[in-house]
């Protein structure tokens, strides 16, 4: 069942990464990246499992946290830079 | 999964967009890390995601605030350095022909220290992560230069763009930052400090999961970071100092370095932990808890510095244009 | 930021401040897992700093310790819970029915929180229950994006905005 | 017999859990406009990461890996909304597509 999830995870992963590579806008990539990221933690934390390593979940963990951070952090470069460069729409 | 990683670096390659290029090396680093993660290679899968999913883009955005986001078009046709980047290839490539078959038994890694590592290890040092008792114990030595590099790194960053001058704390577009984003600011305000604490936890339990000073101290510069982009440059380094910093970054490798002269002056080898204390596995113990306790302190510092030397430039370059 | 938590009166502050420690305390105890001395000294030092780190940083406070709330969030859980099960289950149908099912529009809808943590429990109420996005906020009300007429209308009925007040009364 | 039934629940979660992820790719990958791909994505963030820590914590019954799921699962559902929400609002501001004023009427 486990592995099932497993490749569950690698076949959204990829969806998102095509939408990540087919844009068409800035905001979709971002939001395929997060989707990424968040499927990302879940692939770690199930991996975590099937080897029967606990320690997995303090990257998931990690990753979770790190993905958010970005996520908030490209966002904010973009409306910084969106402020400078006005009407400079992807 | 390679393939995925494959795609993904030509892709990056491709796009002109620098700021797509940028999202894509996110996906890059989480993809690598999870390749790390299917291979057991718990501790590099942890820095990874730190390091080359977290900070990386981070300041890779923060550099393209400065430098603009569209790539030059080349006018000139870059064959030189196509040739010189084909030849290094190949070169690479052929090194690789030499390499025994990948997994073969008797290949240099699985036989030369490998195995002295893997057997002595739990004995010798007492710590259940062999990772860091490879790290932080049998070499030492390297890791006491890769903190020197992360150090000179931050400080080669501030020599080029840090003007010294903060930017204003409280102004009025960052007050309106603060205002305009409270889902944010409510939401960070709750996680900031777990964070925090989560950075600490990783720093203390380097000897026994995967983590430890590298990983912990880009996770707490992360969580200070994350305070930076929501609550304005200004207020962060009002309570986050640069000139703090400054010396908490060079204290941290005074630390490391210190633990080693320590050795040496009470009769072991330079970085020699046994000889701290009269029993060796619990000098060996402190030794690298203690040096671990320094890199995180460097590591943290300097990658805050840095974000703040992007950033205060990227804000005068803005008051000056 | 600076001046709300220094106008509040001492006491307050330590209450959110010892619910902070509480919180951490249960962090570090629950991942650690390992109960040797040395590392519970670990902990208690490292949740002391990590408490004296976000003071400096003014981020412990009546919203990031929502304390006066806790009493009836696990009713509005247990509703928000069912909500995104039932949305969830539209989403999907409309996923594969394709994209002539769907209408997305968005609208501006009143807000009627109190306080900024209201209206953040509100919007990321509906953030979270798939097929309605909080867009954007202002003082007294927030854009709302839906994947179809129904969502909106099902915001409008305003079920999800009496919850989220009851909560902060 | 307890066992069991906590098996049969977790795949039961854990199937559920993998159906929602690959319809929220689908959607991803289908819907015409970024906002209607935010409601797709927010299958997968909510309900379905939220199955799929559920079915694992059930196979890993009590002690600290659950707690850790737990905390997994928390931190995915307080950040996923502010991170859409934050995305929305910045494409809004961006001025892509929807303009608030023309749809109100609508």
């Amino acid at each position: 069942m486990l592995t099932v999830v497993v490749i569950a995870l690698l076949v959204v992963m990829v969806m998102a990464l095509s939408r990540a590579l087919l844009g068409p806008t800035i905001y979709d990539r971002i939001l395929a990246v997060n989707v990424f990221g968040t499927k990302t933690v879940l692939l770690i934390a199930v991996v975590g499992f099937l080897f029967g390593r606990p320690d997995f979940l303090d990257i998931a963990l990690v990753y979770a946290l790190i993905n958010f951070i970005s996520v908030i952090g490209v966002l904010r470069y973009f409306e910084y830079s969106n402020d400078r460069h006005q009407g400079d729409n992807p | 999964m390679l393939l995925l990683l494959a795609i993904t670096a030509l892709a990056i390659a491709w796009l002109r967009d620098l700021f797509a290029a940028v999202m894509l090396a996110g996906i890059y680093g989480l993809l690598s890390a999870s390749f790390f993660v299917s291979v057991d290679a718990v501790d590099v899968a942890f820095t990874e995601a730190a390091v080359g999913a977290g900070i990386f883009p981070l300041l890779m955005l923060a550099a393209l605030a400065l430098v603009g986001r569209n790539e030059q078009t080349a006018y000139r046709r870059p064959l030189i350095s196509l040739l010189l980047v084909s030849i290094t290839g190949a070169a690479l490539v052929l090194g690789t022909l030499d390499m025994p078959a990948f997994g073969s038994a008797d290949a240099p890694p699985h036989n030369h220290v490998a195995v002295r590592y893997i057997e002595e290890s739990p004995k010798e040092i007492g710590i259940p992560n062999m990772v860091t008792s490879v790290l932080a114990d049998y070499r030492s030595f390297d890791t006491l230069g890769e903190v020197v590099v992360v150090f000179t790194a931050a400080m080669g960053v501030l020599g080029l763009l840090f003007t010294g001058r903060a930017a204003s704390p409280g102004s009025a577009t960052e007050r309106a930052n603060m205002y305009d984003h409270r889902v944010l600011r409510v939401v960070s305000k709750m996680l900031i400090p777990l964070i925090l604490l989560f950075a600490l936890y990783v720093q203390f339990h380097g000897e026994y999961g995967p983590g430890g000073g590298f990983q912990a101290g880009v996770i707490f510069a992360a969580g200070i970071i994350l305070y930076a982009m929501l609550f304005g440059f200004g207020n962060a380094q009002r309570v986050v100092r640069p000139a703090l910093l400054q010396i908490l970054a060079a204290c941290g490798v005074l630390i490391y370095g210190s633990v080693g002269v320590v050795c040496l002056l009470s009769g072991g080898n330079f970085l020699d932990y046994s000889q701290l204390l009269p029993d060796p596995l619990v000098g060996r113990h402190v030794g690298i808890l203690v040096i671990e306790l320094g890199v995180g302190i460097t590591v943290a510092s300097a990658m805050i510095l840095i974000f703040y030397a992007f950033a205060s430039a990227t804000v005068n370059s803005e008051e000056v244009a | 930021m600076k001046l709300q938590s220094g106008s509040e009166p001492g006491a307050d502050a330590l209450k959110y401040r010892l619910s902070l420690f509480l919180l951490l305390v249960v962090l570090w105890l629950g991942n650690s897992g390992l109960y040797s001395f040395l590392l519970l000294g670990f902990g208690l030092a490292s949740v002391i700093f990590v408490i004296w780190v976000s003071h400096c940083l003014a981020v412990v406070d009546q919203e990031s310790q929502p304390l006066h709330l806790a009493r009836r969030l696990p009713k509005f859980f247990g509703w928000l819970i069912v909500k995104i099960i039932r949305s969830n289950i539209d989403v999907v149908r409309l996923i594969w029915l394709g994209n002539r099912a769907i209408s997305p529009c968005s609208t501006r809808l009143p807000l009627g929180q109190k306080s900024d943590l209201g209206r953040v429990i509100y919007a990321n109420a509906i953030t979270l229950t798939p097929g309605t996005v909080a867009m954007d906020m202002d003082d007294d009300t927030v854009l709302v994006h839906a994947l179809t007429r129904e969502g909106i209308e099902d915001l409008q009925e305003g079920e999800m905005r009496r919850r989220v007040a009851e909560l902060e009364r | 017999m307890i066992a069991l039934l906590l098996e049969g629940v977790s795949v039961l979660c854990l199937g559920t859990g993998i159906f929602l992820l690959v319809s929220g790719g689908v959607g991803l990958l289908r819907f015409p406009e970024v906002f209607s791909r935010m409601h797709a994505a927010g299958v997968t963030e909510t309900l379905a990461a939220s199955l799929i820590l559920l079915g694992l914590m059930l196979l890993a019954g009590w002690g600290i890996v659950m707690f850790k799921l737990l905390l997994i699962l928390l931190f995915i559902l307080i950040t996923s909304p502010t991170a859409s929400h934050a995305l929305a609002k910045s494409a809004v501001h961006g001025g892509l597509g929807v303009d608030p004023d023309r749809n109100e009427t609508s």
